[in-house]
């Protein structure tokens, strides 16, 4: 039988996502490359006391009006970007795992609302130590030394050992449930290819947990992707889910 | 009476005279990313950006130029540039961890005399945020600080000891403000520029540490 | 008088019948290559290599369509197949040691009553290659055996006792040799298929260590 | 001043390799995705006590010959393969830390014989274990846990752990004095793409060497290669050197 890992909807793409998993969530911070339509499938689900990993802590809704009318004289942004910060809103997130959970200048993301309200718990990873933790965890490595950290708030009641006279941090391997991942281009054996920024942390967590789905503008047929070019192999991606031509609001099933 | 201080883009343009042709350099979040708007194309620097882009082009001012595809990670569009490359995120840290950053400019919220650097955990927020600055300042070859010399209100930010929580120890080798330029030094902090108009004494009295002044003390020069 | 033995090609076709669609499998040195000749064009079967290809095609025999850059690990051409991919040799084991190889069919000196992989020192060698197997056998899913039931001069080669180096504990799980299929269980070996003509008493005669036979026992079919 | 990468001659590519270096030597074991002029120009310098990396020991000329003339039904081999076994049958290398010291079946590689008559030290390393060793040094980790050897004589002497309940071995990153590696096109940057299975060792070597070398096809003009496409940045090249349109041989200066 053909191998076909594209669904028909997002709502499918995301039905088994259960309270309390791990979502490595794709991105890095800006709209080009978030998994929108998955972060909004899992709102509309519902479910509860999730553990996000990513790299922010995420706008929501509301903020990211604020930052899409700030930032329109620079870089226009797409009205269906909906980040990690929506889960956050709406009382869905118990922890997060993240590298920047604080928003820059005066913003208050409503993880840090969250977390001022004691309704999440929080633990702060350096980028770099991040994206090592979720690549381990897709190489099969339980464990790495990073000189990341060392004499910092980072290493508390972690492991330092010195390797030729310097001290590295031990850093254990970060898996999750689910990677909700954004590419540009997919065929139906789950091989991607992504669009210059939007690579990120969305190829780096492609294989990092039990299932990787992936929001994509486009599936190809099989043998268009030039294979000198494929950044994730199929092998890493269990679900393929296609993006709306027409920005859709968050909360219609699709 | 102290001279007028720099603003943003002449920070940024007295940043930019510390990067040679063949550098990979990383710029941090704030003025840091003003640097790229001041390289002329024909230089070979290479700028390269936590979120994986290498060899990128300077920011892009006109919205209609910008795709929200190419940014750095200041979420700000960039232009291509031709021989630019693109990684993974974890494979941008390995360039990182890995010793190829030449430069990275990094904004501060407090530097120690000792080159303590604190960046990551603004006053009055619950937490911090640690970004890619702290690989940056454990693994870059060169650790540039990059901000005004005072707070808002006036309290100096190049300190004896950090008040502000630690990010990175002993990492920072040249303060560059908006109206000195400081090098750290194993003996302490060695005042090498200043902006035209200022006196050592003036610099010094914005300063919590002591500063020494070098003997080819000069003034600064943006171009 | 025992049954005829089957041939490399006859072997490489009774372990083919182990894969199914969308399984990534990976092939090791000697007989086990032969499979990818064996896996009709329209099933999807995904090869993996430990050079880093996935998805390729069957080994080709007209060198006029050998290409010296698309080789699998045992350094034999093969054909491109549609929606292949190309990684690096770290990645590619970032592939095995993730857990994501279906099967891997190796070659074997010796396996052990429980699944013990003798693979990487033949006798006689002043040193033994560990190539890819080590990794394979550690982290596949399913581990197949593919070899010759004795060596040329008539030994068991499954044995109560590794009498070769271990390179492996207890992984194989099922072993494919020219005249029987054996499954590894917790509770020892289980005689699962005859080749034609062959009795369990004459297959457990050239095995040292014991066989149970299956309740449902079946001569194997290769198609 | 523009930035140029790309040097005149092999002899000048590794002018600087010096006796008792460690060389990380690209390539998997085929004539496809060898460094072969880098490898001729390292024994016309005649460096010795060489410890090479890689993951074959190396069929040297005189097997070379005899391994193009059985294959030559399936697979025509360029008459200009020169391998690592070069070097060892030269008497160049001390240490080899290899997968594949041994050559399958009746052969007796220049290394195995080496290895009987006491001249050259090995350490022999799962071939996962080899990539992902190197794979660390490029990218500033210094040890990692892995599942492969726990139980085995890989792991004797070495750290295992459990994690999980499962037994890991601790590795540490493999870091050399030069990588010498192939690939199909550079530009002048050090950008680096590759052809098909010759990409292997080849890139997972690239920056995990203080110095790094690349013997290529063809230098384009910057800009040529695509973004998206390229595998190694030219932030991990340091040289690298065009291979000669005709076949040479090993000892003409070149």
């Amino acid at each position: 039988m053909p191998v076909n890992k594209v669904v028909a909807s997002f709502d499918e793409a995301v039905s088994d996502i259960f309270d309390g998993a791990v979502l490595l969530i794709g991105g890095f911070g800006g709209p080009g490359e978030c998994p929108s339509y998955l972060i909004a499938a899992v709102a509309r689900k519902n479910v509860r006391d999730l553990t996000i990993v990513a790299n922010l802590a995420g706008w929501g809704l509301e903020l990211a009006a604020d930052v899409r009318e700030r930032l329109a004289p620079v870089l226009p942004i797409p009205p269906d970007w909906y980040d990690q910060g929506l889960l956050v809103e709406r009382g869905q997130v118990r922890k997060g795992i993240l590298s920047f959970p604080a928003a820059p200048g005066h913003y208050l993301m409503p993880f840090e609302r969250a977390l001022l309200e004691g309704k999440v718990e929080v633990e702060l990873v350096p980028q770099g130590t991040l994206a090592e933790r979720i690549r381990a965890a897709r190489a099969g490595i339980a464990a790495f030394y990073t000189p990341t950290g060392a004499g910092t708030f980072v290493a508390e009641g972690k492991e330092v050992r010195e390797f030729d006279g310097r001290p590295y941090v031990l850093e254990r391997a970060l898996r999750g449930d689910f990677s909700l991942i954004r590419a540009h281009k997919a065929d139906r054996y789950g091989n991607l290819v992504y669009r210059g920024s939007s690579r990120t942390f969305n190829a780096t967590m492609a294989g990092a947990s039990r299932i990787t789905i992936a929001e994509v503008d486009e599936v190809v047929e099989v043998g268009e992707l030039d294979p000198e070019c494929v950044v994730t192999p199929g092998v890493y991606v269990d679900r393929v889910v296609v993006r709306p031509r027409e920005p859709r609001p968050w909360h219609e099933p699709m | 009476m102290a001279g007028e201080r720099l603003d943003e883009q002449a920070m940024a343009l007295r940043a930019v005279k510390e990067f040679q042709d063949g550098m990979v350099v990383n710029l941090g979040v704030g003025i840091p990313t003003l640097c790229s708007l001041y390289v002329p194309p024909e230089r070979d620097i290479f700028f390269h950006s936590e979120n994986g882009i290498i060899g990128f082009g300077p920011v892009v001012t006109d919205p209609a130029e910008a795709d929200v595809n190419l940014v750095n990670a200041s979420i700000q569009p960039v232009k291509p540039r031709p021989g630019m490359a693109i990684v993974d995120h974890a494979e941008s840290f390995a360039i990182i961890r890995g010793g190829r950053i030449d430069i990275t400019v990094l904004g501060a919220i407090e530097v120690s005399e000792k080159g303590d650097l604190a960046n990551h955990h603004l006053p009055g927020k619950p937490i911090g945020s640690l970004g890619g600055g702290m690989d940056l300042a454990f693994n870059a070859k060169k650790v540039i600080a990059l901000m005004t010399h005072t707070t808002k209100d006036g309290r100096p930010k190049i300190v004896r000891e950090l008040t502000q929580p630690l990010t990175v120890p002993r990492c920072v080798k040249l303060i560059i403000t908006d109206i000195a330029v400081i090098e750290v030094t194993p003996q302490g902090l060695l005042l090498k520029e200043l902006v035209p108009g200022w006196t050592p004494e003036e610099v010094q009295a914005l300063t919590d540490a002591p500063l020494r002044v070098a003997e080819d003390l000069k003034v600064m020069e943006l171009l």
